[in-house]
């Protein structure tokens, strides 16, 4: 009974991605999209705040990276890049939907 | 799986509807139903068919009203969001005293209770906001 | 409950007047209401504003909608769920929220608070308990 | 002193067109002067006449509209944000061939440079936005 | 030559207010308005950063505290409250406006 | 300078694609050039993204507006302010941005950088420095 969660702000500006992170539960997916792909590139002030939630699955929009000049090589370890082909399957395999907008 | 959408955030000021519509297409492309596409807030914005965006860029309205005639799909904007934000079809515009209305083909005013209905008959419904 | 009854989660993640969508999502769930499902809202992050006291809109202009949250109960809505982490981030407590009440027809229509103040861990256990999620 | 005004986002759904209103009515009864407010990105969604908001609401663009009747303030929408919005006067629907226009009474739709030339032409530029 | 600061959205959301407070110099004036004005009350987890910058005259637009039931009371020490008159008072008053948006 | 030519800066805060604002911005910078001002612009928090390297903009079917920031110059737009404290937050290095030049006349038209990473004291000066302030 897992949730598929999608953030789509940049979080250096809004505070919706570490909300997300705060409330999904281990084995949950977090899905960013839009603007919150800038979350999942590695190096930057927010690498830890990502890295601490282990049990939860991560994964960002390959669309919107690629839109954004993040390169799959700069993904922060165990970020899963997936196509909207891919965002199909993740909201079809979760049990629910829930966007932080 | 039968998908529901809510697109919550009008159209070329973000990119939530272009995003909602990539999910549609991937969906329908995998074999998925999505009977409805419910429009509120300034979603209900992206009906209009009386903007113009400029040649090198996508006709948002354009690119629903074409899966609602080839994939069925029923985009319905929200009366009450549209009242406010100046969205009318023609029984509207005529019921309101207003000389003008503006939606496009394939669209279509109705009230709230088709978002409500669209998260009971639907397996999973995804929204895409601001 | 009967099986083909849903549970329907509203969830307010932000501020009223700055923006709409704190408006729009009551309207939502006051048509909601009549559908007969199994319906609570959740408030977190700054939508926990939306239900403070004493709100006066006069001056900018704008439709002060925080008095029909009191109202939800005659819509049988009496779940609004508040995060104690939320209130706490943003100096406020209980005291500082609208007295929300509801008649319970089963315990001979007895006044209860509508408003449950949990923790963020019980929050998360609200959301993983929905069949749908409506997020504003 | 002479104040510019720029509103970036739409109505009912920012509070930033209200926040304007009441900045602009207030300058203007303490004597200073308002030539020009300039709508961009969303802020074109001001301009409408088909909105119909709520009885017990404040409606948006009759407010403007009453401000440039009584205090002669230009109300430009930009353009080209407004192609992309479906935001047309009757000129512009014809040049399109569009079969509706939107504009209410008391605005007008001209080019960014009336923008740049507020900013140049007035002693303070106030934006309004989200 | 000050300038007016001018923030429109809640500080526990979004990091505008804080970037402003970041860039705001000694003598200019930092007005809260819509949403913003959350950041203008005592006892939140942001008082320490309002206080911090003791060099920047703060306020508070008063018809938007009073639509979120902040009442006067509650205001950190030393932001003024000001109403729409008083807002046009300091954007005549500084020699430039810049909006955090 | 002349006394009629006001100093105008324009403030990008907000990452491009995700909302139009950095687009619409772009293209008050493109109009604003023709009115013979002193135009700079300033890049800071999110809108440090904007000039990144390597858009592309295919799968989102957005148009990608980013080489426009590189015909600039031809527009005597030739200050563009970026703030390394905003770089640094977010993992980025002057290397990831594109390289933006501008051809001097008064030096035999040489090329320069627009670019100019400035601390964020120094981008408090540049807008302390400023007649008119538009903000996207």
């Amino acid at each position: 009974m897992a949730t598929l969660h999608t953030v789509n702000k940049s979080p250096f500006a809004n505070q919706s991605l570490l909300s997300c992170l705060a409330h999904a539960k281990d084995g949950d997916t977090v899905l960013m999209i839009e603007d919150a792909v800038y979350g999942a590139a590695s190096g930057t002030g927010l690498a830890d705040a990502m890295a601490a939630r282990s049990g939860v699955n991560l994964a960002a929009l390959g669309p919107d990276l690629a839109a954004r000049g993040i390169a799959t090589e700069r993904l922060l370890a165990g970020i899963k890049a997936v196509d909207y082909a891919g965002f199909v399957e993740l909201a079809a395999s979760h049990d629910r939907a829930q966007a932080w907008l | 799986m039968k998908f529901g959408i809510l697109i919550s955030e009008g159209p070329y000021t973000h990119q939530a509807s272009d995003t909602a519509y990539h999910f549609v297409k991937s969906a329908l492309e995998a074999g998925h139903e999505v009977p409805r596409v419910f429009f509120y807030h300034d979603g209900v914005n992206v009906g209009t068919r009386l903007s113009v965006p400029p040649q090198d860029e996508r006709n948002i309205q354009q690119q629903w009203s074409a899966l609602a005639k080839d994939h069925g799909v029923d985009l319905v904007i929200c009366i009450a969001a549209a009242q406010r934000r100046g969205m009318l079809d023609a029984n509207e515009a005529e019921r309101q005293g207003k000389d003008a209305d503006n939606i496009a083909e394939g669209f279509r005013i109705s009230g709230l209770g088709q978002l409500i209905e669209m998260g009971i008959e639907t397996d999973r419904l995804m929204t895409f906001g601001d | 409950m009967e099986d083909d009854v849903k549970k329907f989660l509203y969830v307010n993640r932000k501020a009223p007047y700055g923006t709409i969508y704190a408006l729009e999502a009551l309207e939502v769930v006051l048509i909601g209401a009549a559908f007969d499902q199994d319906v609570s809202l959740a408030f977190l992050d700054d939508g926990v504003f939306q239900l403070t006291k004493s709100q006066d809109t006069k001056e900018i202009g704008v439709k002060n909608f925080s008095p029909t949250f009191r109202a939800l109960g005659d819509y049988e809505v009496t779940k609004l769920y508040v995060e104690k982490e939320s209130l706490d981030e943003r100096g406020l407590t209980a005291d500082d929220l609208q007295e929300i009440m509801w008649e319970d027809e089963d315990d001979d229509w007895a006044e209860k608070p509508s408003i449950r103040i949990v923790s963020r861990a019980e929050m998360a256990d609200v959301f993983a308990d929905q069949d749908v999620i409506l997020s504003f």
